[in-house]
């Protein structure tokens, strides 16, 4: 089970809200250092899929090997399964991250406020390490002007890096990412791009949803393609950017072409 | 002495029974809190717009205006309108050659009510409207509403979950502060109660039908209040 | 106007002074304690407790101050006596007070009213807020304590500040219970002399002071955390 | 036409509105026979006590006539009428058999007494040096007090301390300790009515129609129906 | 001053936020059916500007034609620039349409309820009009299935699309689109391209702020490169894009090409 070589494995995820089933049955497994790129269309469940590891969303059935420990399901009343234990999640979340989709920076906390909170407050850093090592981060994006700034005073792309530094300060052993160069500029991109591949040299796992497929293409160890709630095909960039077996992802992919 | 009554003969509805008093004075107390909680609603809006959208010398006014009148006893203000205010109308009245006025008791009440809940909805409101996320008003704008309409449209139906638990809140005092109004001889439902119970010994029973009909009025503004917020919060995710 | 009567009761109206202050500050800090409790049974409790919740919240925001405090001195505190060993013990000479009363009475009913307003306030913190907090391992006490508390007094804190300022105009019902309170020095200076405005005017005076550094201290809360309007 | 301020609370026997909203009580009875006496025709105005004053000055009525007790700090502000009754003051305590109302029969009790009365002043001059005090907003609230054994005694006019102690809830647990040593300079002055200072005349009228009421009788007469003594004291 | 040929120009604007001066002179002039895109990196003031155009920021100096109409503006007590009547504002502001960077949707309407709210209630137009159009207009953009949705239940892209559904139904003849396509896979952008074009050729004028350089250099009839709060560069797409004068500018759109 903690073979050291699986960082992730995340087995027959199913997801409903209501009646309207948005991942029917997903897998994936991720060696240390791995860079996984989810791409689909629009509301094809990528962020649902993601929100599922670290169990913001509970899964309706799945299971779960994150960082070798298996999260412990049972099923509830309903037939639903759930975490058994709510305390091994919140520990086994301390060593993943997660950037989100719409960044979600605590408004009530400056830019460094928001870097530091994690590192201070649940993994019991110090504090000064941990506002120098927020500084350097903060200095990486770009942001270190920013520092002590509240979220509504910045632009979008300052918002989405202060919300990867804060992630990265959490120095996690597996990465959600959920989009997280929307709003930058394309050198900005650029610099995404070298810190994720440092980070995976780190022997990081990274899960990344996006939707820049040149940057999936650059960036990925192993590329997925969701559709209408299932992995339609995966494989490596040059397969699936190359040569896709399915019309629907060939159809996707060469759309990002034109 | 006689034998004495039963608590349902106390309670009776009809004289010398005290419950049709006890409901008259109910009717009264949910008269005057309406009225001054409508009058709060109004002169809140106002001032929360006001402090959050007005000129500086206009801030300043209403800052003073909801510290000032929110410390000042409620029984001083009634007093200060109700006597001293209609001495001073009336001097004014007769210095102008008209004939002296009567303000009623009723009137005056509500009006003083009404003033010290605007002091303090246009607090609740202007914190309600401060957590509106700015970027759906600035949206409003953009598409050229007018203040009015925004307000109407996007601001109103906006800040109503987030000042509902504390709109119900003044409801509640409100209901029970509408004592005071005994200052100018009009009998509510606390009055009635120290009435009833004074004139024939029975504390307990008295306080605790009173106490009954407070809780009902409650439950009956719970039922509102909860309803008005399941249907402003539609939209909104349930809590995490 | 005539305050002549202020050399007499000077002793008395400091005494009062020191009594609302302390009857405000104690029912405010230990009410707000409750309703954090209150607020967030009702927000994220099981049913049962929410519906204990719901009932606390409407007896004690439904049925008069003056009536609970009754309740309470005369129905409870007349059991009280009959506790073993509580007539002897140290804390019978405050249990037997009536300030005891009134500051046990005073919190229970301002933790009604503040569990209202925070648990609006709760609901109205950004659900992505929150999910950043968890996802980053807070455990549920963090995450309360970091982020959802925090945040959702912030965005009360103007109601809240209503609600203090409410608490102090409620302290003079503690005279029913005979605790000499600066409202109660003034009733009975009225009383005594007659004099219909300067005992209250006094009265006012201190009022407006403390109301004033209420919402200059929460103004200055407010403040800490800029808005972008 | 003269107007009569009274205040809105129940304080039998003197006066209180009964269930039908009608002004009932001895205090009611004596200010129709004035009023006869003085041939006008008399309204009643009712008043929380915080209006009353205020009522009084902005001539909403005319006189406060509502067992208010006479003192000198109060006559600075309004004017009072002749006395019109005038009750003992009594002590009432726990039932244990001991009665008595000397300095030493209260020493180291604590007795409650309603705020601002002419006992507050009696209570200074003879007890405060043993006893210690609660002051209480109204009698009820003393009342309940001495039953729960708060306060040893109640301090207070004998009329409503009897009243109470007659009552099912007092008959069980309190008695009578006596009456107080007079004393007219603190005691002494009794109820009256309260005027406007500048209503010199109406007062003069006041005080004549009391005086002929007593004289003629009518006072023992509607005193009778409530009191099996005579109220007018000395 | 209402010459038809001129649907928008913009000149000298500046604008700061405390000491901290965002937009430094920026002018544009755009005719009938001009698609301008604005690039640059970020936090170089580029949604600060599109707010400005629409005055949702005020503007400390400048002078604005839009729609051939002079905003007429006065000089504060304090030096600074407002315009002289919000009335006139509001007015023009019926004409324009906004899409903002963070889509700003009304959380307490539906999807449908948020398209038609301006047309109902701005423009007057009748509600069974105003539904077949936005019905229309969501079918387009693929969300008509979640017409009755809630934003709160919406995924980034299905927000977004919502919210260029709503700045379409006003029948704008100016729009200005903060980074329109952040969210979307690259079939959407793809329809979003199109859909602009269309646009541009019934005779509207846009504003595009981007950080897709493809995505700029198809669909621009000019574009501009902000750098600092000032233009840096601007001409026709194959002038930015193949032969930039400014080094700024040429490492910029380097970057994207990487
Ligand atoms: N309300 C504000 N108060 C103070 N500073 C602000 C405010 N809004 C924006 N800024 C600052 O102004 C600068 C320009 O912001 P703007 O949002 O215009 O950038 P942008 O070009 O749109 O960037 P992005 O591509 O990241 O969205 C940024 O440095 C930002 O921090
Ligand atoms: N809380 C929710 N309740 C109901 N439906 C939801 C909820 N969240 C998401 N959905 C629906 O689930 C589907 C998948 O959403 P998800 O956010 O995972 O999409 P996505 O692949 O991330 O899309 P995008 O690229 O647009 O971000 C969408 O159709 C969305 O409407
Ligand atoms: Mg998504
Ligand atoms: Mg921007």
């Amino acid at each position: 089970m903690t073979s050291d070589s699986c960082a992730l494995r995340v087995d027959d995820v199913h997801k409903s809200y209501g009646i309207h089933e948005v991942l029917k049955g997903i897998s994936l497994a991720a060696k240390k250092g791995d860079v996984i790129s989810l791409i689909g269309s629009s509301g094809s469940g990528k962020s649902t899929f993601l929100r599922c590891i670290n169990f913001l969303e509970i899964p309706d059935r799945g299971s779960f090997v994150i960082n070798g420990e298996e999260v412990l399901m049972k099923t509830g009343a309903d037939g639903r399964a759930h975490p058994a234990s709510w305390r091994q999640v919140e520990r086994i979340r301390t060593g993943l991250a997660m950037v989100f989709q719409s960044f979600n920076l605590w408004a009530h906390m400056t830019v460094l406020e928001n870097v530091i909170e994690a590192p201070v407050h649940v993994l019991g850093m110090n504090r000064k390490e941990a506002v120098d090592e927020a500084e350097a981060l903060l200095q990486k994006v770009g942001l270190y002007d920013k520092r002590n700034v509240y979220p509504a005073f910045l632009s979008g792309g300052q918002q989405q890096r202060a919300s990867i530094a804060r992630a990265l300060c959490v120095d996690p052993s597996v990465m959600l990412f959920d989009e997280p160069t929307s709003a930058l500029d394309p050198e900005l991109v650029g610099e995404v791009l070298k810190v994720i591949r440092d980070l995976a040299e780190e022997g990081r796992t990274m899960l990344l949803v996006t939707h820049e497929m040149k940057f999936a293409r650059d960036v990925s160890s192993h590329v997925m393609f969701l559709h209408q709630g299932r992995v339609e095909e995966e494989g490596t960039p040059e397969q699936i950017f190359g040569v896709p077996n399915s019309a629907r992802c060939r159809e996707f992919t060469n759309s990002a072409r034109h | 002495m006689p034998t004495s009554p039963s608590a349902l003969e106390l309670l009776s509805p009809y004289p010398p029974g005290w419950g049709g008093v006890l409901l008259s004075g109910a009717v009264s107390t949910i008269l005057i809190s309406l009225g001054a909680y409508l009058l709060g609603i109004l002169v809140g809006l106002a001032g929360a717009t006001g402090k959050l959208k007005g000129s500086r010398p206009v801030v300043v006014l209403l800052d003073f205006y909801t510290t000032a009148v929110r410390a000042v006893p409620e029984l001083i203000l009634i007093i200060g309108l109700y006597y001293a205010g209609t001495d001073g109308i009336n001097g004014l009245l007769s210095a102008l050659g008209f004939p002296p006025i009567e303000i009623n008791g009723f009137f005056a009440a509500v009006v003083v009510l009404g003033i010290v809940q605007g002091a303090y909805m246009t607090e609740v409101l202007r914190g309600a409207i401060l957590a509106i996320p700015i970027g759906q008003i600035e949206a409003a704008s953009a598409f050229g509403m007018r203040p009015s309409l925004r307000f109407r449209r996007i601001v109103l139906p906006a800040l109503m979950p987030n000042a509902l638990p504390g709109m119900a809140n003044l409801w509640m005092s409100v209901t029970k502060d509408s004592a005071l109004i005994a200052v100018v001889g009009y009998q509510e439902l606390a009055l009635a109660t120290r009435l009833a119970a004074g004139n024939t010994k029975h504390y307990f029973l008295f306080f605790f039908a009173a106490a009954v009909i407070y809780l009902m009025i409650t439950l009956v503004s719970n039922v509102v209040f909860g309803s008005l917020e399941t249907y402003f919060r539609r939209g909104q995710p349930k809590a995490a | 106007m005539d305050f002549s009567w202020v050399s007499n009761y000077w002793p008395l109206i400091v005494a009062g002074v020191i009594q609302t202050v302390l009857l405000l500050v104690i029912s405010v800090v230990f009410g707000f304690i409750l309703a954090i409790g209150l607020a967030l049974a009702q927000v994220k409790g099981p049913p049962w407790l929410r519906w204990c919740a719901k009932g606390y919240s409407t007896w004690f925001r439904g049925t008069p101050l003056l009536i609970q405090l009754w309740l309470l001195y005369y129905g409870v505190g007349s059991f009280l006596p009959m506790i073993p060993g509580l007539r002897q013990s140290i804390l019978w000479p405050i249990v037997r007070e009536g300030f005891f009363f009134a500051a046990v009475s005073f919190t229970l009913n301002y933790a009604a009213y503040e569990a209202e307003v925070l648990r609006g306030a709760l609901l109205a913190v950004p659900k992505g807020e929150l999910e950043a907090g968890r996802a980053f391992g807070m455990s549920r006490w963090t995450l309360l304590r970091r982020i959802w508390l925090p945040r959702a007094i912030r965005i009360a804190l103007p109601t809240i500040g209503g609600e203090v300022v409410l608490q102090l105009k409620a302290t003079p019902l503690a005279f029913t219970v005979t605790v000499m309170d600066l409202y109660a020095v003034a009733y009975k200076v009225r009383q005594d002399t007659l004099l219909v405005y300067e005992p209250l005017m006094v009265v006012t005076v201190f009022y407006f002071c403390l109301t004033l550094l209420i919402t200059r201290a929460f103004r200055f809360v407010e403040m800490q955390v800029p808005m972008r309007r | 036409e003269v107007r009569f301020g009274i205040m809105n609370e129940a304080y039998p026997p003197f006066f209180t509105k009964d269930a039908t909203g009608k002004w009932v009580g001895w205090e009611i009875e004596l200010m129709e026979a004035v009023c006869a006496e003085m041939k006008e025709t008399c309204s009643i105005v009712d008043m929380s006590w915080d209006g009353l004053i205020p009522g009084l000055q902005s001539k909403k009525f005319d006189v406060i006539w509502s067992s208010m007790s006479i003192t000198d700090e109060r006559m600075k502000t309004i004017a009072f009428t002749d006395k019109y009754y005038n009750t003992p003051s009594k002590l009432i305590g726990a039932q244990d058999g001991k009665t008595g109302t000397t300095v030493d029969d209260v020493s180291g009790k604590t007795i409650g007494i309603q705020v601002s009365t002419i006992q507050t002043e009696y209570y200074k001059k003879y007890y405060a040096s043993a006893a210690s005090e609660k002051t209480y907003a109204t009698l009820d609230e003393a009342f309940q007090d001495l039953a729960a054994g708060r306060v040893d005694y109640v301090f207070g006019d004998s009329i409503p301390l009897m009243t109470f102690l007659q009552s099912d809830f007092g008959k069980d647990c309190c008695e009578d300790k006596g009456n107080v040593k007079d004393d007219p300079e603190v005691l002494g002055q009794g109820i009256g009515g309260g005027l406007r200072k500048e209503d010199t005349e109406l007062l003069a009228k006041l005080n004549a129609a009391i005086a002929a009421v007593r004289a003629s009788g009518k006072y023992a007469e509607i005193s009778k129906k409530y009191f099996d003594f005579d109220p007018y004291g000395e």
